[in-house]
């Protein structure tokens, strides 16, 4: 099984190869290194960028007005923040223009915490992004999805913003793409070796079509107990408690990846809540001001009389950074004795 | 290659000898240029009218920057796509847009955001284009970010076999943001040089900061000195002949060499920053005075015939406005269209709350 | 009476003379023009920057750090976008430090739309402002709160980001200031004189002790029937429609301006809704992760059986910026019909 | 007024005649910054054994610069407030601290994340630093932010009647972002010249991304050229005396003239990036093996004695990595301290949601 890196990397090269995609850069995203995490590694018309997040927005968006389809990186999604005026160019420049310019790119950044990243390298960015209106936002939390979603999200004439999970971006999933060679396999014939690399070219598997459509959410644990909303590091964290709690005979809980924020797929979660009465929101960006507050609050416009209990979020907490000592982190961050706790309690909450 | 030192030129040019830069130049060329130059300041005194008399409200344009601006539009190379030039213009830029043909009606149309504003339907400032079919991307308020856009189209016409060029328009203040040090720096990459002729209009002022106060550079054209492949220059934008010589060097060196060219244009700011500042007329020199001096004194044209382009453009606004004013304001629910290029999905949130 | 642009000078001036504030500067800031809205006319240590907002930031933060009290002004909220990540470094400072580094220093900034701004004069930035963890966030409407609230902000050893709403720095109050002159007699001796203003000096008017604790809110109009929790240009919007509805016999509302964002002032949140059964949140920001929802989302958690019927959100529309066309605008941005119908709305719902 | 022209200084000074620099800088003071670079270096490889050794997790820090780093710190007058220099510096500047008086433990103990970490409390990424007393501002993980906030200091110390001056200190790769041009030009104002000692320390590298496929200009300190009243200058970083000399001139000046100055040291990078790429040995010249080098061939030091320097160093910092394992790590309550200077109010939200 392809980890979500190696996921992401073949994406890129069925779109450089097929979809037109024919830059692929930011900082350390080229040759030798192939990105931080490796999703960039072995590509064709992949490079290095100056060191300079305005640049890359700016270059994407150029190159986007010119006919092209590129995909640029943010090397973390911490360090966006001196960017955020070009992304909403980026968003708004269709509608600015009266429908004149369309804006196909593709900006991916690693977000969120579990790699021990301390202030800068463990920041969410869901509240920023969901604000960027005409920018779609995509995160995926498995392989399989990370692939699909990169093919939609080259496709797509709208900007898309599209956050790849950090905890996530060396962790297998449970899906096999269609024709993907076993784990070992795919190593040999895609990772570049350590040492020397310069002489080094990957072999690409041949994979099916696969893609994963922007603007749908994914059932990955069904169940009529109650609703976890949830998204990246969190996703399979909420499904591995649900299954736990299944095995167990505590509550057949369903769980709802996003997948996409913007435009989020409101149709599968009203129609879950509809069903179970009993909702939990979960993700980990800080508590203040949440993409899942507005999920909430929508419930309570649009689902007051269909819940049976009081909506919940499970958030991270507002603090100004999210501390580097694992206790402070874990503390910070949710994790999945929170997660447990949290659905406990949705479950257990008369109704 | 080009002179590194800026090369500050002289608004009075010596009329005599056939080495004359005007008569080089020539008077079909000349009556061209100033027919346009009239058309654009005719335009933006309409705009600012407009403004003062309830027929819009923010103003914000380029009066004074015609001599600099129409050449700039006649040496492109106008069309869609990488095998034309590209223009990452500001608000200051409707004389680049008149050179190209941009319809004096489409500005009016924007002042007073009727439906049939073709570059933002009633949503964005007058004097903010958006025109595809010459390569004209959206200009947004937002100051220098242009300068990093401008980026990414240099990058794709440095890898397209291709002559295009890639034209970045800003001001002196805008020269601080971190923008213009992007493009300086992403330009003179070694690995891909890029082919953008880098414009700072210097009109001395950043709304009411005085220029003198702010820079430690002598010429902002100085910041070539970084970079030992990109030429550096300084001229006299209010000079049509200066202006159009100098287009004419650097335009020829960015098509060939493929590399960066940083041009400073020092211009008249003739109706002070804004609206907001009053609109007013400046006492500072004005270009197409002086062009129309330069044109009789030379036996090019004949001031009458110069005024009769005056009220011929004049008649043309005055029709162009009556007809504007028929047009009816955009409805309310066209402010869901483009949000996205696919439509908008049906349970996207629109009511604005509860 | 004070506008509140004359207001904030005023307090300003305070500042400088008595508060330690030696650096007030920004773009335009400083002489001739004395601020885009005139908030810094006549004082003494006012200066123009150069046009870059990354830097006014980093300016204010080194000058904080070297032990001043700097007030420095981005000319729009609009054009803050390019420098989160100095907001960022302001906020978290002190945390990050362990505590080491204070940071006493004022970002003031335009906020809100109502000035046919068109897609960059009408920007709101509550939901960015709420998550800079750290940061204390500030929005008067009235001129007093704007003085008042100025004087706490200089004090604080905290960084504030004290947003002023465009539409409201020319109107007046109903307060006076202790020891405010009339209205002509302000202006005659500290607005600046068109034309020529070299020789102009200000003749400052000796003003009581006035300060607006940050963290407290305004009741502005008390009543038991429903409550409306707002702020800034929306706060006199939310006053005059209850006003009226009182007028007509249809209702006492209780409105709370907010007038501190961060910490917000939940204890009078609270207390209103526990008392009224019935609130309302009202902003002008877009209504997808709004900060009226993260309150909305603290008020189903702790006091979802005090509630009559469901809490609400007034906000404005999620579309890529707001559009110049006066219509369009008003459409996009919540106006006083809209509070009329949002209110009624919520006193007529059935218990 | 230094030279505008880069200079090259060589490393291999040729030992002989009482023009000697080495000898001309002498013995104490040789010893005593071979002392300090010792103690930076065996600092930085202890904390990369943590790092591997899970007693921490990410390390980055600056072995490899220490013949810059040290003789900068100790040109650095030392204290608190707008009469002493201020430091806005970076994840490699640990020398620079040594040098001002660091004690190695505390770095130690923000490797490990204990509770006793003084400059973040656990919280954030080793040499990280704070230190107020002697006006260390807070170290940002995120790259070139330090040119900005260093205006403000500069701005404070402009005003204020002192000769004490701001340091700022990033990488070459950094140079690129927009905060390095506000640095420059804010430090350029005519009316405010800022007294600021603009350091690039040049390790070829940003990450894996090599120099020369980004930068176009010659060397990082001809951005001085735009200036006409800002020196600018290369040196050796890796040879102390090269580093010593620019550091004295530079400091003068800046002192003397209230000006900024450009200084780029071209450095070794001995440990690659980061963790995250291995922190292995590269095989780059060493500063300190090039220094003991230039001590012992002149009957400077004697091999044995300086062989002592690293043996002391190194006992010590076993003890104290010893102390700082029997430490505790912070209590989870303690991320509610310092969120704002005034406490934090009661009604926060502090659950992490319902
Ligand atoms: C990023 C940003 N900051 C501030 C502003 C407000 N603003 C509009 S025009 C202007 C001055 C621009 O001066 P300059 O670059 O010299 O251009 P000019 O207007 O003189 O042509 C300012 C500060 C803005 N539009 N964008
Ligand atoms: C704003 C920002 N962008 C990206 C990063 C990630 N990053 C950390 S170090 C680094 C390379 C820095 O290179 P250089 O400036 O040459 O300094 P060096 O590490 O070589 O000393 C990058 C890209 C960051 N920390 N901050
Ligand atoms: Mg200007
Ligand atoms: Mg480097």
């Amino acid at each position: 099984m392809a980890n979500m890196a190696q996921a992401i990397r073949m994406a890129l090269h069925h779109g450089e190869q097929k979809l037109g995609v024919t830059e692929i850069f930011g900082e350390d995203v080229g040759p030798p290194l192939g990105g931080v995490f490796t999703a960039t590694q072995g590509l064709e018309r992949s490079w290095n960028s100056p060191l300079d997040e305005r640049g890359i927005i700016g270059a994407a968006l150029g190159l986007a007005w010119a006919g092209g389809r590129p995909v640029a990186e943010v090397q973390f999604v911490d360090y966006i923040f001196n960017a955020i005026d070009m992304l909403k160019l980026a968003a708004n420049g269709h509608w600015a223009s009266g429908g004149k310019y369309k804006t196909p790119m593709v900006v991916m950044t690693p977000t969120g915490s579990g790699i021990h990243g301390s202030m800068y390298h463990s920041h969410s960015f869901d509240s920023v992004a969901t604000k960027l209106h005409g920018m779609k936002v995509v995160c995926p939390s498995t392989p399989a999805d990370a692939y699909g979603l990169m093919i939609s999200a080259i496709k797509s004439d709208d900007p898309v913003l599209y956050l790849k999970p950090k905890a996530l971006l060396r962790t297998r999933g449970e899906e096999l793409l269609p024709g993907e060679p076993d784990e070992k396999t795919l190593h040999d014939m895609i990772d570049a070796p350590l040492g020397d690399r310069t002489k080094w070219k990957p072999k690409w598997p041949k994979l099916g079509e696969y893609s994963v459509e922007i603007g749908k959410a994914k059932i990955s644990h069904p169940g009529s107990a109650a609703t976890v909303v949830t998204h990246g590091r969190m996703a399979p964290i909420c499904l591995d408690v649900a299954r736990r709690l299944k095995a167990d005979g505590k509550g057949e809980v369903e769980v709802i990846d996003m997948r996409t924020l913007i435009p989020y797929d409101w149709e599968a979660i009203s129609a879950s809540i509809k069903k179970t009465g009993r909702v939990l929101f979960v993700n980990e960006e800080t508590e203040i001001t949440n993409f899942g507050e507005h999920l909430i609050r929508r419930t309570v416009d649009e689902m007051f009389y269909d819940l049976k209990v009081r909506p919940r979020l499970l958030a991270g907490k507002a603090t100004p950074g999210i501390a580097l000592s694992p206790n402070l982190e874990y503390f910070i961050q949710p994790q999945t004795a929170d997660v447990e706790r949290a659905i406990g309690e949705l479950l257990a909450d008369p109704a | 290659m080009p002179a590194k030192t800026p090369v500050k030129s002289s608004a009075k040019a010596a009329p005599a000898a056939s080495s004359d830069p005007y008569k080089k130049l020539g008077a079909a060329r000349l009556l061209e240029i100033h027919e346009l130059m009239v058309r654009s300041r005719l335009l933006e005194e309409r705009l600012i009218k407009m403004s003062k008399g309830g027929d819009g409200f923010f103003w914000i344009g380029g009066p004074g920057e015609e001599a600099f601006n129409v050449p700039l539009g006649l040496h492109v190379k106008k069309g869609h796509g990488v095998n034309h030039d590209f223009l990452h213009l500001h608000y200051r830029s409707s004389a680049i847009v008149q050179a190209l043909g941009g319809k004096p009606i489409d500005a009016l149309r924007q002042m007073r955001s009727v439906a049939t504003d073709p570059y933002s339907k009633g949503r964005n400032f007058v004097n903010h284009y958006a025109i595809p079919e010459w390569n004209i991307v959206p200009i947004s308020p937002t100051i220098e970010t242009q300068y990093s856009t401008s980026i990414g189209t240099g990058i794709a016409q440095a890898r397209a076999k291709t002559d295009a060029i890639t034209i970045v328009n800003g001001g002196d203040a805008g020269s601080a943001e971190g923008d213009f040090h992007s493009c300086l720096v992403w330009a003179n990459r070694p690995v891909l040089p890029l082919p953008i002729l880098i414009v700072v209009v210097n009109n001395g002022w950043g709304i009411s900061t005085k220029e003198e106060t702010q820079h430690g550079e002598r010429h902002i054209a100085d910041w070539a000195k970084v970079f030992p492949d990109m030429p550096g220059k300084t001229i006299d934008g209010n000079d049509v002949v200066s202006s159009w010589n100098a287009l004419d060097e650097a335009f020829a060196f960015i098509r060939k060499n493929r590399k960066p060219y940083l041009l400073e244009a020092r211009c008249s700011r003739l109706y002070g920053h804004s609206s907001s500042s009053g609109a007013n007329r400046i006492p500072e020199a004005d270009c197409i005075e002086l062009l129309e001096k330069n044109l009789v004194s030379r036996g090019l044209a004949k001031a009458d015939a110069l005024k009769k382009v005056w009220a011929a453009e004049a008649a043309a606004l005055d029709a162009a406005h009556q007809q504007v004013k028929q047009e009816p304001f955009p409805a309310v629910e066209t402010v869901w269209q483009d949000v996205f290029a696919d439509g908008l999905p049906p349970s996207y949130p629109t009511k604005g709350g509860s």
